[in-house]
């Protein structure tokens, strides 16, 4: 019988990299062709008691198609601080897509915005003014006088730039079909 | 530089070094002549740097344009060293070919020196474990946003857009002329006695053809090559021949 | 101050949900007003200690300015036997030249890789843009304005550093240029 201790490990290792329930069967088989089910769950029982001492933030889950690694319910109040604090220096998708609107179609209003992305956009553009990337720069003379925004000098300086000028076009960045296989 | 082992239906397989650039295939003659980079003998390398390029043409590897920029580079300095030097203090013609071998050889270099600390890092995974339900994705941190992050996000908003809002089938429309119209009209008289104007030309696939259609038919009334017949109005409107057939000028339109 | 073992499943449950490294500061921050510097220290000398044992998959790493959780390299066979096909790419040798380049000569445009290298390397790039080990940091105020490339925090995290100061000097390789063909 292999090293337990060995197999544990490599479970662990296994079901942290994994993201998703691994199964007994799929550990079977990564672990090689001479461990069967019985070692496989007596390693995991090892895993599983090597994270109830209170120093260890991971506990072993039995879920729905096997075993997966999670941080411990009772430390959540610290992943979620840090989660929240983390994603203030962040930008989702969404707002990535709404600021290159802003940079490349400025001056733009919120309809336009939304009329691109397909979807509203108007908490995305709310953020991006409160990060400063984006100001109001007056309304559009068209019905309902939407505002207008544009990108920030902030914005400049977090992509590195001395002017709007220097925006590289889409092509430039072999962003198009065209450019492709050029 | 790496190896391609070049597999022929009939004979052995060959195995040829490939080259990154012409520098790469440079720096290799280099080193297999023995000889120091300070006094590299130009014209034994340049007529070996063209019989590789003449090797790699029958091979049918693609041989980029900076090979044979760097032959024609390579010829120059062989004929300026050919000439003799006219004062003490002149450049050495290959001055500048030694300074960019070494330039690339600190860049092969640096190169491996990247590869083996990757090698190093080589089965060692980052651990992510879920948090259950949300899972935050895409998120970029703000110091990794940088224009291509930007142009990215440009590209994949206008693709959804592209995708949500299909181009509507357009058809170009048809070219029509009064001349051939007027001509199509009397053929189809002379076929008919009584031909339905009205009908035709709401029945034309677009508005074009039916004025021109309406333009010509008023065009053969005028030259008394028709009449025409309405009995109610908004009822059909026939055009009868009346027997005298104009002489129409060759259409020139294709 | 605070109980030390909480602090540390409290570290170890931030790691392993951040997916990067984290820095010591923002492990601070998330850990609430009355943890110092100090105490995340210890806490993690502790998470390191506790992988340690030969029963755990998992080490604690110090990279790119933050801390981070990885499996170990001893048990790679398994973990690259699980993950099948999701193993790790190789990058190219243009990759690497070109990341040679960026790396040891940053900021840098794409005029001067292409002298370097003495070939077109647009397309090697791009790709690197799109695994984010470069990015765009403004442009050369030079004839056309090229764009200026720089390695990323990623590049440091790929290549286990950190700070670009970690980088191997040649003159460590003992490198004499004279050397070259003899």
């Amino acid at each position: 019988m292999p090293d337990l201790e060995l197999l544990a490990a490599a479970c662990e290792a296994i079901l942290a990299v994994a993201g998703e329930p691994v199964s007994e069967a799929a550990l079977v088989k990564a672990l090689g062709s001479d461990v069967t089910e019985a070692d496989v769950r007596e390693a995991l029982n090892l895993v599983q008691s090597r994270h109830e001492a209170a120093g260890s933030g991971l506990r072993l889950e039995k879920v729905a198609g096997g075993y997966r690694l999670t941080t411990k319910p009772e430390l959540s109040e610290f992943v979620a601080s840090f989660l929240g604090l983390r994603a203030q220096t962040r930008l989702s998708q969404a707002a990535l897509e709404t600021l290159a609107i802003v940079a490349y179609r400025q001056p733009v209003t919120l309809p336009e915005i939304n009329f691109l992305r397909g979807v509203n956009s108007s908490a995305v553009v709310r953020t991006l003014l409160e990060r400063k990337l984006i100001k109001v720069a007056g309304r559009k003379q068209v019905v309902g006088t939407p505002l207008l925004y544009r990108t920030t000098k902030e914005f400049l300086v977090l992509l590195g730039l001395q002017s709007l000028a220097e925006l590289p076009s889409l092509e430039e960045l072999g962003e198009t079909e065209a450019a492709v296989g050029s | 530089m790496g190896a391609v082992a070049l597999t022929e239906p009939q004979g052995p397989a060959v195995v040829l070094p490939v080259f990154q650039g012409p520098l790469d295939l440079l720096l290799y003659l280099v080193r297999e002549n023995r000889v120091s980079i300070w006094d590299i003998p130009v014209a034994t390398i340049c007529d070996q740097y063209q019989a590789w390029l003449r090797a790699m043409e029958q091979l049918d590897l693609a041989v980029a344009g900076e090979y044979l920029v760097c032959a024609a580079w390579l010829l120059a300095i062989k004929s300026r060293m050919l000439l003799p030097r006219r004062e003490k203090g002149e450049a050495d013609p290959r001055a500048e070919l030694v300074e960019r071998l070494l330039a690339y050889e600190r860049v092969k270099r640096q190169a491996a020196e990247l590869a083996g600390l990757l090698a190093l890092r080589e089965g060692v995974w980052p651990v992510q474990v879920s948090l259950g339900e949300e899972k935050s994705q895409g998120d970029v941190a703000l110091e990794d946003v940088d224009v291509a992050a930007l142009a990215r996000a440009m590209r994949e908003v206008m693709e959804h857009f592209r995708r949500e809002h299909p181009p509507g089938l357009v058809l170009p429309p048809m070219r029509h002329t009064v001349q051939e119209k007027m001509q199509e009209l009397l053929a189809f008289l002379t076929e008919e006695r009584s031909f339905p104007l009205l009908s035709h030309m709401l029945t034309r696939p677009d508005r074009l053809e039916a004025v021109t259609c309406f333009l010509a038919a008023l065009e053969l009334v005028w030259l008394r090559a028709a009449r025409v017949h309405q009995r109610l109005p908004f009822a059909e409107i026939y055009l009868t021949p009346t027997g005298y057939s104009p002489v129409l000028e060759a259409s020139t339109h294709a």
